[in-house]
């Protein structure tokens, strides 16, 4: 028995053209291409890869910020863009997301109050103003912020980069989601203080029962994630999934060409075991442009492995051995 | 019960932000007198003509008379008294700025939002026509459509005419600002929200944007008196009306610039058009402060 | 190249396009020009049907035709060269803007040029000198003049530099207004061209006061962000002569941003030069439409307005051309 | 390593800014020796002032800074801020050159690749014909690993943001500088990118005797290149050590809490803890210690007297009042 997934790419594209005026060429980028992940219910999945992999394009698809050039978003088996107005706003709420910056995802001109109660009133979660505020302070007061009467009545020009962050966190769950995209959600914050904004999050996760997609660049930060919360980590390359493992079984044993060379490149702070590992293997240094069209594999033109079939034939996301890979020759290397 | 709450919140932010007001203004003195310039100038508008009385007729024996108790700016070519024509011009000067300014910001701020918030053909059609306006000269323009004009305008009249020029620089500013906090993630996050599109636009969007609005009513009234001013000045508009445009014309035409007694009468209108001119600006300087976040906070 | 082809259509389009604008802007407007200029003639004395005769000759279309025909009879006037007749004048609207265009550009030219270099010289030099007394005193007195309207300035200028302190006097005919000295013989003469120069220097001036103001504080901002790049830092710590990040790091990139503030400039001392050449009796097509109003003599004031728009286009267009030469990111957008 | 000569030696330098709220101290009495030939990783979290003290060694400060106090001595006998004008020219670069947070900014948009290398020689040196520079830059350009034909004749806009970096540690090397300093030069590279630049990193260390001066927030990138390592906090430095010491026995709670706090793709993250509360506001710092606020060791001394950096052993120093006694697992 399989259940509904929560929510559901199936075949998803996205391209977004580019340049182009009265007389110039458009040029295309495959931003996100022919995607299927499924999403279960208060499940964790972390979606790691290089910028302009199409990590956050794909985030948007999955939450209707976005309409997708071809293929569907499913949400509890219904596809979001085939919705009726009102199943579309219950979908809304039901999907957040979280920004890398939280200075500019929060309205500048706008009390911290000012900004959370729309929302809640707009949804009929609270009945009135004063209801709102009391709930603001809750939520204030579960993200750590205290006392959250305090935090209310500022302008976030007069808070900290980790406050800003736990109040974007309230704001999204100020409205019961039961999905969140959380897009580079702490690459902004100090170094120190990162794991902790990442427990935050898991600890919230258990009382509300939400999914994450946690989008990052960063391994280390997604290994955090996952084996503390639980769930997948998938890699993405070029508009493409090209693995999926549970917990960090995609780190401790990579299976696809690509997830070798990210690993092998991510620097681990350790000396001892820094300077004893070896140069990712790769054709070539430079990501190619992403206007470029590549035929097969997105990856054959880097991949030390690649050989004929590679830059002819696409190759499909299959199972091997417990892990989704795309790679014709994944059961080489696992 | 809650509307009064309401109201006493909306009372309460308005006094602190009255009090924040004058305490920028205290800070910066040549702001502030900029303020006072253009206090005087509003309050010389609205009761001034009440309290001075115009004589319009002529009087040889009095004519280009120097400053003096009964003529405190003196007389001009007809032996009429200067301060009077000053006073009284002004309360038409400013009503049609005003207006103007009123019309000019409408305009701009409907078409610009609307460009910028709906965004696709809308936005095509309507930035390629204020491209085209912009491009066309905003002064002779306002000479050959009031040249083709019959009639005596009254101030509705001419503010509309005059806002025909003044709209579409604006409107593709805010067209500007409307994109760019639209690309600002808050508003992706009240999207996701699933917040309606009116609070987006008037409750995140608006709030940004409008001190950007209100200096730019500011800069709608310098641009109206000065084109205003310049086409009484020069002659588009009937002579007979009071206003300091036809003054500075006619001193000119009585020879000002050679003969020193016309200068009272010549100097006054030119004194006020620079003193309320740079009233506005220096005012202006003063809300920038006022708006600015980052000063804003630290208050 | 493609994209000077492609800039060289869109300048033509934006002049059709606005003379079409205005074309029927002034139509849907209450009042007609034809029936404002037979008025005119009426109140000087002809009589009601011969006024209209006289306007009928004088206009390149037919009034009684329905708009679109007028509008295209009008439009192929504009092609041919033929804006009609002046009442005033008596002569063809195209004869008197050969006569006055020269003048007008001589002046804008001048000033426009004086103006930009003296705005971005003074902007730079207080952008390095922020918070000190020129700063503070520029960042007022610009936006101030930018306020003044030409006219108080050119009168002002008169009034001080002419009667006050006759620098510019005549002691026969007072401040020296007009276009040079009406006792010279015009011909390529030494005494003609330097008195050319010395009845503009007025006129010149009073330009360059109401528009140098939005340089320098335009020239002043953009120094200042530039100045806050890491590549002028970076020019420094590679050991670079002082002049030369001064000129070819902070300033070339400094001056960039105001190319696209030239386009309004220009269009902006069109405006002004009704009224500057107005109080110099300076004889371009600013003179000549002021000269008209009063006797509504419209084929006047909408030819000097044709042409202002186009030159105004061609400005925009060589603004624009000049821009992509000096910033190598614009060919590639 | 406690042979080695010092190359540039920083003493009690402050660099204050003028900011809307008061005076903002971004380096703080700042003490630190740099030996001769190594490769010194000065690591702190953003807003800690580490750019603000790299460009203040090429005495570089940005409009509303100025340099307080404090010494910097080249080689020995050159101080840097009584150079006059042109000292501090040939300074700048030919001894000391600087790869900036924003290399990719740190090209001129409206010139080309070449006309920066010609720029950058000619400042330096007299009479050297443009084949000449064009060669060296050539030669440059391959170590880096990019293509000299078609990067030298491009603006800075018509690269990537990898060949940018390289572009602009090529032109670093081009007066083959005794010292190279670095700041951040990795934080905006993808990780592949960033593997890259650090091998080519340590290939011109081997080729030219670098001295290299690696600044970061990473502490991980830092296990990789560095030999010594600098924390930095609040302005100033508050340990320093061989990078085994540092990452295996360090002293400072700070540099130990640090390190408690940074993920990694390998070993157990069940130790892992953050370390909370914000950085200090350097326009009012805390009196004492700068770290006592976030300090769990922190005692009475800590809040009223700032320690002083305490020499250890040769290279490894620490400014705390209680080294001695803690002792971390």
């Amino acid at each position: 028995m399989t259940e509904t997934p929560l929510i559901e790419a199936r075949n998803l594209s996205k391209v977004f053209a580019v340049g182009g005026g009265m007389f110039a060429k458009k040029r295309f980028i495959r931003a996100v291409d022919d995607v299927s992940l499924k999403i279960n219910r208060g499940e964790n999945v972390a979606l790691v890869g290089e910028s302009g992999c199409g990590k956050s394009t794909l985030g948007r698809l999955l939450l209707g910020l976005l309409y997708p050039t071809s293929g569907s978003v499913l949400y509890k088996g219904k596809d979001i863009w085939r919705m009726n107005e009102k199943e579309f706003k219950e979908f809304r709420r039901k999907a957040q997301i979280i920004h890398q910056d939280p200075y500019s995802s929060i309205n500048p001109v706008r009390t911290i109050f000012q900004s959370l109660a729309p929302a809640m009133i707009q949804h009929k979660i609270v009945q009135s103003r004063e209801e709102a505020f009391k709930r603001a302070a809750e939520l204030l007061g579960l993200v750590g912020l205290n006392p959250p009467e305090d935090f209310l009545s500022r302008y976030p020009s007069r808070m900290s980069g980790g406050q800003m962050q736990r109040i974007i966190l309230a704001r999204a769950l100020s409205v019961n989601p039961d999905f969140i995209v959380a897009d580079e959600a702490v690459s902004m914050l100090d170094a120190c203080l990162r794991i902790g904004a990442l427990d935050l999050m898991l600890d919230l996760q258990k009382k509300f029962q939400h999914a994450y997609l946690f989008i990052t660049h960063d391994l280390a930060i997604a290994r955090y994630f996952i084996l503390k919360g639980g769930g997948r980590i998938v890699i993405m390359y070029l508009g493409k999934i090209v693995e999926v493992g549970d917990g960090d079984s995609v780190i401790q044993k990579p299976a696809h060409p690509y997830t070798q060379a990210l690993i092998a490149a991510t620097p681990i702070p350790d000396p001892k075991i820094s300077r004893e590992r070896e140069l990712p293997k790769l054709k070539s240094l430079d990501v190619p442009r992403l206007t470029e069209a590549i035929p097969g594999c997105k990856f054959n033109t880097r991949c030390p492995y690649s050989e004929k079939i590679c830059a002819e034939v696409v190759p499909e996301i299959r199972e091997v051995k417990g892990r989704l890979v795309a790679c014709h020759f994944a059961e080489n290397f696992i | 019960m809650i509307n009064v709450s309401k109201y006493k919140r909306l009372l309460s932010s308005t006094i602190t932000n009255i009090k924040f007001f004058f305490k920028v203004l205290r800070r910066n003195r040549v702001s502030f007198a900029g303020f006072l310039i253009v206090l005087a100038f509003i309050i010389m508008a609205a009761i001034g003509p009440e309290i001075v009385q115009y004589e319009r007729g002529v009087d040889i024996r009095k004519r280009f008379l120097p400053p003096s108790w009964e003529h405190p700016l003196g007389t001009d070519y007809a032996g009429r008294d200067t301060f009077a024509q000053i006073v009284h011009g002004s309360r038409e000067v400013l009503i049609v700025a005003f207006l103007t300014a009123a019309f000019t910001t409408t305009v701009a701020f409907v078409i610009g939002i609307a460009s910028g918030f709906i965004g696709g053909k809308v936005d095509v059609v309507m930035m390629t026509f204020a491209d085209i306006f912009l491009t066309i000269p905003s002064f002779p323009l306002l000479l050959i459509i009031v040249t083709s004009l019959r009639k005596i305008l009254s101030p509705i009249e001419m503010a509309a005419i005059l806002s025909i020029v003044g709209w579409p620089a604006l409107a593709r500013a805010i067209r500007s600002q409307v994109l760019s906090i639209k690309e600002r993630e808050f508003i992706e996050s009240a999207v996701c929200l699933g917040l309606s599109k009116t609070h987006i636009l008037f409750g995140e969007i608006l709030p940004n944007l409008l001190p950007y609005i209100f200096m730019n009513l500011i800069l709608s009234v310098i641009g109206a008196i000065y084109s205003q001013v310049g086409l009484y000045f020069i002659g588009a508009l009937p002579f007979n009306a009071t206003n300091w445009g036809v003054m500075i014309q006619a001193a000119l035409n009585q020879g000002a610039l050679v003969n020193p007694r016309v200068w009272w009468y010549l100097l006054s209108p030119l004194a006020c058009i620079i003193l309320i001119q740079t009233g506005f600006i220096l005012f202006m300087h003063a809300l920038e402060e006022i708006f600015n976040p980052r000063l804003r906070t630290e208050a | 190249m493609r994209w000077v082809i492609r800039r060289l259509i869109t300048a033509a389009i934006t002049i059709f396009a606005s003379i079409t604008i205005v074309f029927f802007l002034i139509r849907v407007m209450p009042g007609n020009p034809i029936d404002v200029m037979v008025a005119q003639l009426i109140m000087q004395g002809l009589d009601p049907e011969e006024a209209y005769r006289r306007v009928l000759a004088i206009v390149p279309f037919v009034p009684t035709d329905p708009l679109w025909k007028q509008y295209i009879d009008y439009m192929r006037g504009v092609l041919s060269g033929d804006l009609g007749r002046s009442i005033l004048y008596a002569a063809p609207v195209t004869q008197i803007l050969i006569y006055g265009i020269p003048w007008t550009v001589f002046l804008i030219s001048i000033s426009l040029i004086i103006s930009f270099s003296l705005g971005i010289v003074l902007g730079m030099y207080i952008a390095y000198k922020r918070g000190g007394i020129l700063d503070r005193f520029f960042s007022v007195f610009s936006s101030v003049t930018r306020a003044i309207p030409p006219y108080v300035i050119a009168v002002l200028v008169i009034i001080i530099l002419g009667v006050q302190l006759k620098l510019f006097w005549d002691p026969y005919r007072g401040p020296i207004i007009g276009p040079y000295d009406p006792r010279l013989k015009p011909g390529f003469t030494l005494e003609f061209i330097s008195s050319v120069f010395y009845y503009a220097t007025l006129p010149i001036l009073s330009y360059v006061l109401t528009t140098f103001g939005i340089w320098v504080l335009q020239m002043k901002s953009s120094t200042v962000s530039v100045l806050g790049e890491y590549y002028i830092m970076a020019a420094e710590a590679r050991g670079l002569p002082e002049r030369r990040i001064v000129i070819s790091y902070v300033g070339r990139n400094a001056i960039l941003p105001l190319f696209t503030s030239l386009a309004i400039a220009i269009g902006h001392i069109f405006s002004g030069s009704v009224f500057i050449e107005t109080v110099f009796s300076y004889p371009g097509i600013g003179r000549y439409i002021s000269a008209s109003i009063g006797g509504r003599d419209y084929m006047v004031i909408s030819g000097c307005f044709l042409i202002i728009t186009i030159a105004v286009v061609l400005s925009n267009l060589i603004a624009d051309l000049l821009y992509s030469k000096l910033d190598p990111r614009i060919r590639f957008r | 390593m406690s042979q080695q000569k010092v190359i540039i030696s920083v003493r009690n330098l402050t660099v204050e800014f003028r900011v809307p709220r008061g005076i903002l101290r971004a380096v703080d009495g700042l003490d630190l020796d740099v030996y001769e030939g190594e490769v010194l990783g000065l690591v702190g979290e953003s807003g800690c002032g580490k750019s603000v003290f790299a460009h203040a060694l090429l005495k570089l400060v940005d409009i509303n800074g100025y340099i307080k106090s404090g010494k910097v001595i080249f080689d020995g006998t050159k101080d840097v801020y009584s150079l006059g004008k042109k000292e501090l020219r040939e300074y700048r670069w030919k001894d000391v050159a600087l790869i900036f947070q924003g290399a990719f900014n740190s090209l001129n948009p409206v010139m080309k690749v070449f006309d920066h290398m010609v720029d950058t020689v000619l400042a330096h040196e007299k009479n050297v014909s443009s084949e000449e520079i064009k060669k060296r830059s050539i030669e440059l350009l391959k170590m880096v690993r990019l293509d000299p034909e078609t990067v030298l004749g491009r603006y800075p806009h018509e690269l990537s943001g990898g060949m940018k970096q390289r572009t602009v540690s090529a032109m670093a090397l081009l007066l083959r500088p005794k010292v190279l300093i670095l700041d951040e030069p990795t934080s905006a590279l993808d990780v592949l990118t960033q593997k890259f630049f650090i091998r080519i990193l340590k290939d011109l260390r081997k080729e030219f005797g670098l001295t290299m001066i690696f600044i970061t927030h990473d502490l991980a990138t830092v296990a990789e290149i560095a030999d010594r390592v600098a924390i930095m906090y609040g302005g100033t430095i508050v340990e320093i050590g061989n990078v085994e010491d540092i990452f295996y026995r360090s002293r400072h709670p700070y540099t130990r809490a640090l390190l408690n706090a940074i993920p990694s793709i390998v070993g157990d993250i069940s130790k892992l803890k953050p370390l909370p509360g914000p950085l200090p506001d350097p326009v009012n710092p805390p009196p004492g210690c700068g770290f006592h606020p976030r300090c769990p060791y922190a005692i009475q001394i800590c809040r009223e007297v700032r320690p002083e950096l305490e020499r250890i052993d040769a290279v490894s120093f620490v400014a705390c009042h209680r080294w001695r006694e803690l002792k971390f697992d």
